[in-house]
Order: structure tokens, then C-alpha cells, then sequence
């Protein structure tokens, strides 16, 4: 298998995610790691909620994967997303993509967190002390 | 029939419930059901753009719904 | 201190990177992590070997950090690089790059190793069955 | 005046040492010390390139180099 794609309700481990992707093959991983910010557009934030539908979500995530893997020689691609309540400095997600060469995991990392964004029937909420918003639902 | 729906995010704000059930008829097509359900929860229309999901595979307007078809409405994603 | 730079003769630890960068106004981290591949142009390789100069070193990656906070927003980057002998799957590089949007991440952080790659004084031996060369010392 | 001269990656195995010193005039430059030093070990001559630094910076050509500089042989890099 080349790749692991899981959305958790727990605490993501990025050592645990660098491990998986390492092989003797491979000469550079690049890692993106998204962390959960203390504001947005300048308003604090106390805490955010992840919503997935799951099922989905895994499905179009190994679309991005396959994707990935067509468009660059990568050797191993790992997404792992979090669902429920982050509080400020925790990780929504983790994506590891390992290749012989930096140029395709830099690429296919890139590729797939912003089409994740994009396509992946994942939902924020942003909690505020005044109020709470999902994000995007609205222009 | 009747077809059940699910929903994330904002949708099950505005349904109040992660699931909702909407009687249609046999040959409905995606973009019956959003009618439907716009005439129902009318804040439905106020999103910026919302998709339907059909077996967990983004649906066309076009597409029809069967009985058994899992639908989801997919507001606009924002994981990450 | 927003920079954290070093040249360790011990294994280098990305969890420990991880944890140095991010920070509550940070919203994406990102890290590239080099790993000693088996092989190069298809022949087998036992293991590494790197040597730095290494005052010069810290000041030429210092100088890169500098160069990467003008051109992007980033808060936080760190590189850690090895010297001595190692094995397949060991790491020579770890960079990472904290900032509160991804784009200045990842744009950093391959802009740091593209330049480390280029300029900073650190050599590497591959020692094959059958001999040993420093790379890129002949045309 | 004598000048201590650091060696790394190949050039320490083309000088068979970590440094050597050279012998030189006190208004040298870069470019009379690799002449100097390119007579002494012809094999320096072979490398693709190579860069000197002077006080832990690249040097050019017609910098002049001083008794208690640190000066250093930079053979091509392949760090990360």
C-alpha cells in the first residue's frame, strides 16, 4: 500500500505519519502540517470543530492521492484528518508525500492540500466568544 | 419514495437534524430535490453554493435519485 | 528568536523540529525532510558521509533564513543539518517553516532547501561497494 | 607573510590535508592564491569549480587576502 489516508477523532502524531512515509527509496519528504491558528481575519478564536462525512471524504481523498501519483513520481502519500474539537496550536491535518526526488514531494504535497480544501466534504466551525460560524457556508 | 437525506455542516443547521426525509417521485433528478428542499428550508438558498452528493460521488443536476441511493447535501467544504 | 539553525553530528529529530516551529499565529507548517536513499543513478549505495564548514555554514544558512522572512511572510524557520557518517533511511536535513497562511510555508521552505543546495559549504561522500566520491566535485 | 589555508570534501583529499599553508606577498589576491595553489596540486584544477571564502564569506577574484584572514577552499557543495 502507498497510501494511508484516515480522518481521526484523535490527536494527530506527526512522527508516527514522517515513519510511515520514509523508505529506503526515497531521498525527500516534504510534510504538510495545518495547525489550528489563534484568529482569523483578526478576530480571536477560542476553538474549532471538524465535522466529516466520513465515508466520502475518505473516497475523495484517494482520488487526490491517485491523482497525485499521476501527475508526479511520488512513492508514498499519507493524509490524516482530524474530526471534532481542536483547541488553538492542534493539527486538522497532516499530509506526508515521500518520493526519490524533493521536486515531486514538494508538488504533490502542495497539490494536495489545496484541492483537499477544495473538493474533501469536510466541515470547520470556528468558535468565537461571541458566536459561532461554519466556515465558507456563506459568501 | 422516499428518500432520505444527509446533512453536514451548515445543512443540518438549517434541516435541524443530520438526516431528513423528502417524498419524490420515481424519476426525480438532483435538481427536483434541491427545488424541494429550497421550498422547505429556504436558508438553503442562502448558501453561497451547495452540492449534492450521490453515493458519495458529486452529483450532476441532471443525475436522477433512486430509492436506495445514499444523498447527502455537500455545503461549501472547508477542512484543512 | 525566530530562527533556529544548527549542524549536529547526531540524528536529527523531526518531532522535536515540529514542535520548535509552530506557534498560536501559525496556521500551516511546512517540512521538508532529506533521507539517505539506497541508490543513486542506480547504483547501490552503502552509506553517507557529510562534512561542514561549519562556522561558514551557520552564516550562509542564516543568511538564507533572512532572505526567506523577506520575500515571505513566515514566523518561524528552522534548519538542522548533519555531519558524519549515514546510513540508508538516516536524515541528513530537516527544514521547517511556520507561517499563519500555507503559501509562504511551502514557498519558503523549498526556497531554503534549493538555496541550501547551492550554497551553503557541505559536502557529501557516497560510499559504494567498490569505491567513494564527493558529489558534484567532478563535471 | 604565510597563509593558513582550510580544506574541505575533495580538496582535503587533494591537499592530503585539512589545511596546508602557502607562502605569499602581502598584497595577494584570491586569484595569485589559487594560481599558487593550483601549481602545487595540479588535481585542484580538475574540479568543476571551486570557490574560496575569506573570513567565512565567498570571495572574488581580486580580493586581497591578509596574514590573519581565515581563508578556506570551497569545492563545489552538495549539502541537504
Amino acid at each position: 500500500m502507498n497510501t494511508n489516508i484516515q480522518i481521526l477523532p484523535i490527536t494527530l502524531n506527526a512522527q508516527e505519519c514522517i515513519g510511515w512515509v520514509m523508505s529506503p527509496e526515497c531521498g525527500g519528504i516534504d510534510i504538510f502540517i495545518g495547525t489550528v491558528r489563534n484568529a482569523t481575519k483578526g478576530k480571536a478564536i477560542l476553538r474549532l470543530e471538524f465535522e466529516a462525512y466520513e465515508k466520502m471524504a475518505i473516497s475523495e481523498l484517494e482520488k487526490i492521492a491517485q491523482q497525485a501519483f499521476e501527475k508526479w513520481p511520488a512513492q508514498r502519500i499519507l493524509i490524516h484528518h482530524r474530526t471534532g474539537v481542536l483547541q488553538i496550536g492542534e493539527i486538522p491535518v497532516i499530509i506526508a508525500v515521500a518520493a526519490a526526488h524533493r521536486d515531486a514531494a514538494f508538488e504533490a504535497c502542495r497539490y494536495i492540500i489545496d484541492t483537499l480544501k477544495q473538493t474533501v466534504p469536510i466541515w470547520k466551525k470556528e468558535i468565537f466568544e461571541d458566536g459561532e460560524v461554519w466556515v465558507a457556508a456563506h459568501p | 419514495m422516499k428518500i432520505n437525506i444527509l446533512a453536514f455542516g451548515i445543512a443540518k443547521d438549517i434541516f435541524e437534524a443530520s438526516a431528513v426525509k423528502v417524498e419524490m417521485t420515481n424519476d426525480a433528478t438532483v435538481s427536483n430535490l434541491k427545488y424541494l428542499l429550497e421550498k422547505q428550508y429556504p436558508r438553503l438558498k442562502k448558501l453561497a453554493t451547495y452540492m449534492v452528493a450521490v453515493n458519495n460521488e458529486y452529483a450532476l443536476d441532471g443525475d436522477t435519485v433512486h430509492e436506495r441511493d445514499e444523498i447527502a447535501i455537500i455545503p461549501p467544504v472547508s477542512g484543512g
